[in-house]
């Protein structure tokens, strides 16, 4: 797939709770095609602390809007920087990155916790657009760190997991009732412990997983290796490689 | 004119792209046509495969970045079965940039690639930060910085460039060394060795504890060591460390450098090497220049 | 607790200034309250006046700056007679940077402040890059450095405080070196030797063609060095090269400096040093750290 | 006098032909005592390739609005970052800096060139103050680069020298009727050549004459010593000492 690197312009900004916002960011081309799952590098501008692009995944694209909206967690300078930007403003990004999520299985579920619930929402869409209605198991510390909610019941049933019980089941994601259900292909994004907890279930059971990751990374296209995991066969970069891996390749890791 | 010479290797501009910031080239050429290139230095090739160092390997710094990767790669063996003949074609310079723990793996690495038809030149890395058995050990120590070109020099025949740490107290005295050992040219420099605390976690950020440093904070450094090379020695003198613009290349090749490196820069704007080529017409344009080399080493 | 000691010199805070950059102290009076400070060391004090450099001195670089002002002073003569009684009572310690071209200059300097009842320590600069004569070269060569320090050690009976050059191989290999000549503490890192180039004019920029790096771009370089150091003397470190911040302040103190030294940044924020002061106690509260000592070293 | 730093908001921008602008800043507090031909050093925002404060001299003061005025020349990448800064936005200074003017004389004459005409205005204003009307001698390559002209009527009689004749006498300054007249004191700023040419016009008729220097600076408070000027006592700092110097220590500076 073709990368590109261009000039988009923040058509609209959402603050979601304390933490999270949203920029739907408008190009003045067609977007080429975005596969769920996949990244942006985008030029952090203003803040003279900041050097590096940073790594935000998709959260939804309107191809005929030519749009993308990104759904980011205010963590540090970078992100920072970014929820104070105005609408308006120009943001350059190089796009869009990574390998993506395969829409495999009849019965998938997806699993998402935090920040990490970001890219499950194309994802979703992308099995409906298949007629398939995956299960969607979304948690969190608390129900407002669980940034979007209803924007996933068109797509499939969801279900809550908080650990203060503030929504859904009071636990965490893997003690769901929902998670333990049978399903032939499981996605997840969100904390490493939350996704290894998922892979070893997947593995246990004999589940296609796929896990999202998100290490840190400076180029975004496979050249510095510096944003590396541990895969099975030594490491990978999640840049390129990844960010998403089927966990038959993260036993390791999962462990 | 934008043409310049390294030793028998001609450049149609001075821009290369500095080793293990642009892949293979293959990687940017979604972004950039990389035939306008005076050449690509490929990724730190070694006699066998290696896994390089675990994650985290970056830490962003002040106008720059650690990283410590580690010389992470195939080997050689599969950069010449593999990777060779899918860029080989590539119209442009591909030079290896060669790396290794002993001197024996740098002359078996660099003899393997002397017998690649279409990789006119090798950069000699004498001065990985990031590797414990040798890598900087080899490009701190003049006498040891010329055993190796020494050697390596027996076995390769073609343009040899040999790759100087600034992590010395006279890199001048060291690139005399390598060019009275044979190195047909010297790049420098490579990341000066760095360190970053996670001060919540109160531990290092790099799994290495310390990395090299690159980007434009080191920028005042590189042009100052380039300067007193180029004045210390007869071969060329290849520039690097934090160019991102053709004003920094200028500085460089004002500062006595025949061609430049771009490295760190290629991650912040991946279509910063064909600027910078542009640039460096732009300026001559403006200034009625008609030869690049009227302006290199003016300083 | 914020208060440290470094040899016989007790500080109520680990935040000094660093010499060159805050004059006296005086230039600063205005915006914050000096007795704040953990101490203040007073710009670079040689034998006899010094003219320093011819202007240009000074260039931006990214995150950082070069300067070449050259030891301008009046000399250690109108220092104690004029200087002194104007500053001696203000409520921190006053600490004297030393500096000279001969070992001979050195000493003599470092005699006439001995006998300045309310300087209780001073700061041997064998590092400065700017100046022609001695400076740098001193602290380059194990042997040199130990011999200027040998001797002052043997006219100067407070606490002897050797700030080292980062522009050499081996920084531990100095400090081990200086150490065993009798200093009390060492000091890193002095500007690391950087240069930049008018394109457009086609010269320098700075009227010495090189000058000394400061600022944030070199913070990672001196958070190594410090821990290099830190790792092989016995003799408390302090630390210092772009530090901006309480997290910056911290990143050394953790990677062993017993205090640190606030530069280049007194010029972006004249009361960054309070700020730093201030942080400092607020990450100790936060963390439920009663002692500072908790986290020096730690890593 | 005592030295602040202080946020202060840009009230209004004006853009002046094609490379000046005035910034209007407001404090919230009431502004100390301020010399004509003092300076601030402005902390830029927003551009990462700019480190230092700039200096810039001050245009105008009005105590009872607490506003300055700065008159700025885009030069390089600082100014042309200021100049971008949208109104209401914050800018921190570091101020009053520098001696300023001494104003003195009874039939003065205050020469400025181009950016250097900047500090002239408040100037021109304290010798008003004092029932005294200055002779102001203004200079640039065209018109279009003398950024005020008008503003100085009421202060003093206003004459213009600029090289393509577009304003007032065509050539430089010096060779300005003007300027040849009888004068007690004059006051200058603006490029070095011309200060330098209307220092030894003033040294040789014996007349009391303060010229003001732009050097680069770093700290602005004489801490640093990177700003200094050869003067005959030696080397000074423009940022302390200066920027207004004295044409009797300056014998070597003009010849």
């Amino acid at each position: 797939m073709k990368k590109h690197i261009a000039d988009f312009v923040i058509a609209e900004k959402k603050t979601i709770g304390s933490s999270y916002f949203t920029l739907l960011l408008k190009s003045p081309e067609a977007l080429p095609e975005i596969l769920p799952g996949q990244f942006v590098e985008v030029q952090v501008p203003d803040n003279k602390e900041v050097f590096l692009r940073r790594p935000i995944s998709i959260h939804d694209v309107d191809y005929a809007a030519n749009t993308m909206t990104l759904l980011v967690q205010v963590v540090g300078k970078g992100t920072r920087t970014l929820s104070q930007l105005a609408e308006g403003r120009t943001l350059n990004l190089v796009y869009p990155l990574g390998n993506g999520f395969s829409i495999d299985g009849q019965k998938p579920l997806l699993v998402g916790g935090g920040a990490g619930i970001a890219p499950l929402l194309y994802t979703a869409k992308k099995y409906s657009e298949k007629g398939i209605r995956p299960a969607i198991l979304l948690g969190g510390r608390t129900a407002e760190l669980i940034p979007v909610k209803e924007e996933f019941r068109p797509y499939g049933e969801v279900f809550f997991a908080t650990e203060d019980g503030s929504l859904g089941e009071k636990g965490l994601v893997t003690q769901h009732t929902a998670f333990g259900k049978s399903y032939d292909s499981i996605l997840t994004c969100g904390p490493t412990p939350m996704m290894k907890a998922v892979a070893r279930h997947a593995l246990k059971n004999g589940i296609r997983c796929q896990v999202s990751l998100e290490n840190t990374m400076a180029c975004g296209v496979g050249a510095c290796l510096c944003c590396v995991t541990k895969t099975d066969h030594g490491h990978r970069c999640v840049c390129k490689d990844g960010p998403v891996f089927n966990v038959e390749n993260m036993k390791e890791w999962a462990n | 004119m934008l043409e310049v010479k390294i030793h028998n290797l001609s450049l149609k501009n001075p821009v290369l792209t500095a080793s293990g910031t642009f892949g293979y080239g293959e990687e940017f050429a979604d972004f950039i046509d990389l035939s306008r290139l005076g050449g690509i230095i490929v990724k730190g090739t070694t006699g066998s495969h290696r896994e390089g160092n675990a994650y985290p390997r970056m830490a962003e710094t002040p106008s720059g970045m650690l990283n410590a990767v580690g010389l992470q790669n195939a080997g050689v063996d599969v950069f010449c079965q593999k990777t060779y003949p899918r860029i080989c074609d590539i119209d442009t310079n591909i030079i290896v940039n060669v790396s290794g723990s002993s001197i024996e793996e740098y002359c078996e690495t660099a003899a393997k690639i002397d017998a690649l038809d279409k990789i006119p030149a090798i950069e000699l890395n004498i001065s990985c930060p990031n590797v414990k058995k040798g890598g900087m050990g080899f490009g701190t120590d003049p006498k040891m910085a010329a055993q190796v070109v020494g050697e390596v020099r027996k076995v390769y025949h073609k343009t040899l460039i040999v790759k100087l740490t600034p992590n010395v107290t006279s890199i001048a005295d060291i690139a005399k060394a390598v060019e009275e050992a044979g190195a047909d040219s010297v790049s420098l420099i490579n990341t000066i060795l760095g360190m970053a605390v996670d001060v919540e976690r109160r531990r290092p950020v790099l799994s290495t504890i310390t990395g090299g440093l690159s980007g434009p904070a080191v920028k005042p450094v590189a042009v100052r060591m380039v300067w007193q090379v180029a004045k210390a020695v007869k071969i060329p003198v290849i520039g690097l460390g934090g160019i991102a613009s053709a004003n920094d290349a200028l500085e460089f090749l004002m500062a006595g450098a025949t061609a430049v490196q771009i490295g760190t820069a290629n991650f912040l704007d991946p279509t910063v090497t064909v600027k910078v080529v542009d640039g460096l017409q732009d300026y001559l344009n403006r200034h009625n220049i008609k030869d690049i080399h009227d302006i290199i080493g003016i300083i």
